[in-house]
């Protein structure tokens, strides 16, 4: 599934959440809307009811129909990815109106066919609810701390922590080791290239650990100068996708890379079979 | 030392929420009951004599916590490095599962409109989320509750503590019935 | 929040001795003085009311820890962190590196056909592994061996050794060169 359309904002932010400040009457009489702050079908739909005082139990349908369509025809223009929770919507609209528009048979009680999706839909919003009040719990949880929490004192050294892990696993370990395993990308053997995405590893397993990571720690294994290079190379790629956020406070100081929404961009690099993690 | 000190000294020590049960295995004159009563006490005495930190009810257990009006003060030290903030969808995701567990993939899929496996992968990463077990239906799909740990993040004392279904609209209190939900709904707009 | 309310909070919420100016840096209203003046205020309000902890003046500064006298009880608990594991990925390549040190970067990843360098940065970490040199090759890259921690840790006293039985890859029971190794095993490089 596609995160990127997944807007920044948190969930509680009801401006961001709903878009409202993007959407806008446009020339034609619709409503521009701008797909990227729309967290999936739900988010948009609820959006173009409340944003017109629509009532929630008695959905205009055909009129909602036709501007969520225009809102999703402009997603194959820029981003086919992540449109299939969004056709799913438009098919099962269509669906309901269709089914609208069939005789009801008053005595066999039938049910409203737009009935599940307001139920999806109040749903949905009591969810995002939720989730605002949820951020403010964990503000307040946050304001305390329990004892000990602060490290004032740089902690000792790794190694000085025992370690639980005996030979028998180190040799099972090794009796894994297969060198026909198949490999499925290309490899450069002792080229003596410095690959951006070894790099981007090297940041990543960094960020593991730890909020922030100093570009002269990740350096510091190596003399080359291209290893800065292509370090700096990497931290500005991951920057770009929004992984990290690169801080300097002054010329020539320390420059940081900050950990960003990893959340967000694991889910953009879902799929991808990533560099296996370490203990 | 009596039982108040030791109940005190142990979730002084600790670094987690500690069950009543959990303290009082501390020794072996203890039991729930006694512990509760501690517990009881030092929080009170905390409170008057104004203490820097309160005892504090939290993921099923005691933790001692400092108040959150120090926070201003201990944030000038904040060398820890926190974990990144939540994102919408993880929250969204979180909320669906701490009201609906144990739930699995599909459904949270299906109540939030888009795909849901990455965000359960952080949430499972971040020990806030847990498998619960599998349905009985179709492939077994995996099931997913909430951990100690999420209590423990948000500050709630146990799954009781979470906003009340009477504080929220209708919808969550039910999970079936469309008709009364409609029924409710009609009549109230 | 009076001067005694901060600077209980602040030793409460850290995990080391604090000097008191260091203390005194959680607000602008404070100075050493008042610092040292609200420490022996603490320390005699716990001693007085028989609190489980103490205010302790240690080598570096102050610091709240629980009485001895409670060591009984507290010693009933595993206070003993959970000792870390070696990851999969972790003890993999430490048997790539221990059989086939001196050993490059590039090398242990082309044995395992994934990226090393977080985990080779891991066992350097806990001392494991170091850095032998470097190797005679393009770009000179960094050549890794075992330390004396690995020998001490998993009990050997040389590396001599080290168990070469038959259930171990051909890769690493040999003593060949690795390239004479590779050339038999596949032909590739």
């Amino acid at each position: 599934m596609n995160g990127s359309r997944e807007p920044v904002s948190r969930a509680g932010d009801r401006q961001g959440a709903s878009g409202l400040r993007d959407a806008r009457n446009g020339a034609n009489g619709f409503l521009l809307v701008d797909l990227d702050r729309f967290q999936g079908p739900l988010d948009l739909l609820l959006h173009l009811i409340r944003q017109q005082d629509i009532d929630i139990f008695d959905i205009p349908i055909a009129t909602i129909t036709d501007q969520f369509l225009a809102a999703v025809a402009r997603i194959e223009a820029h981003d086919l990815d992540g449109a299939g929770e969004f056709l799913d919507m438009a098919a099962t609209l269509i669906h309901i109106k269709a089914q609208m528009l069939l005789p009801r048979h008053q005595e066999e009680e039938e049910e409203d066919p737009r009935a599940e999706l307001v139920r999806r839909l109040l749903e949905y919003e009591q969810i995002r609810e939720i989730s605002s009040r949820l951020i403010r719990a964990e503000a307040e949880r946050a304001r305390r701390f329990p004892k000990g929490y602060f490290h004032f004192r740089p902690r000792g050294f790794v190694e000085d922590t025992p370690l639980e892990s005996t030979w028998q696993e180190v040799l099972e370990a090794a009796g894994g080791v297969d060198l026909n395993h198949p490999r499925n990308r290309p490899y450069r053997f002792s080229t003596g290239l410095v690959a951006v995405e070894e790099k981007v590893a090297l940041i990543l397993e960094a960020l593991e650990g730890s909020t922030r990571v100093e570009f002269s720690k990740l350096l510091a294994p190596w003399k080359e100068k291209v290893h800065g290079v292509v370090t700096f190379l990497a931290g500005l790629e991951l920057s770009r996708q929004r992984a990290v956020t690169l801080r300097q406070t002054r010329h020539f100081s320390e420059l940081w890379i900050m950990r960003g929404d990893m959340e967000e961009w694991a889910r953009m690099q879902a799929g991808d079979k990533e560099e296996e993690g370490e203990a | 030392m009596n039982v108040s000190q030791i109940v005190e000294g142990v979730l002084f020590a600790s670094d987690a929420p500690l069950k009543a049960e959990e303290i009082a295995r501390a020794d072996e004159s203890l039991d729930e009951d006694l512990v509760e009563e501690a517990v009881r006490e030092l929080r009170a005495l905390y409170d008057e004599s104004g203490r820097a930190f309160q005892l504090v009810e939290l993921g099923e257990g005691y933790q001692i916590l400092t108040r959150p009006e120090l926070a201003p003060y201990l944030e000038r030290f904040d060398t820890v490095p926190r974990l990144p903030r939540l994102s919408g969808p993880a929250l969204e995701t979180l909320a669906i599962i701490a009201y609906r567990q144990p739930i699995g993939r599909i459904e949270i899929e299906y109540i939030r409109g888009v795909g849901a496996a990455g965000v359960i992968r952080t949430l499972q990463d971040r020990g806030l989320v847990e498998v619960a077990g599998r349905s009985e239906g179709v492939g077994r799909p995996l099931l997913y509750r909430t951990t100690r740990r999420f209590l423990e993040h948000f500050g709630f004392a146990s799954l009781e503590d979470l906003p009340r279904p009477d504080e929220l609209p209708v919808l969550l209190r039910e999970r079936g019935s469309l008709e009364e939900i409609l029924g409710e709904g009609n009549g109230a707009p």
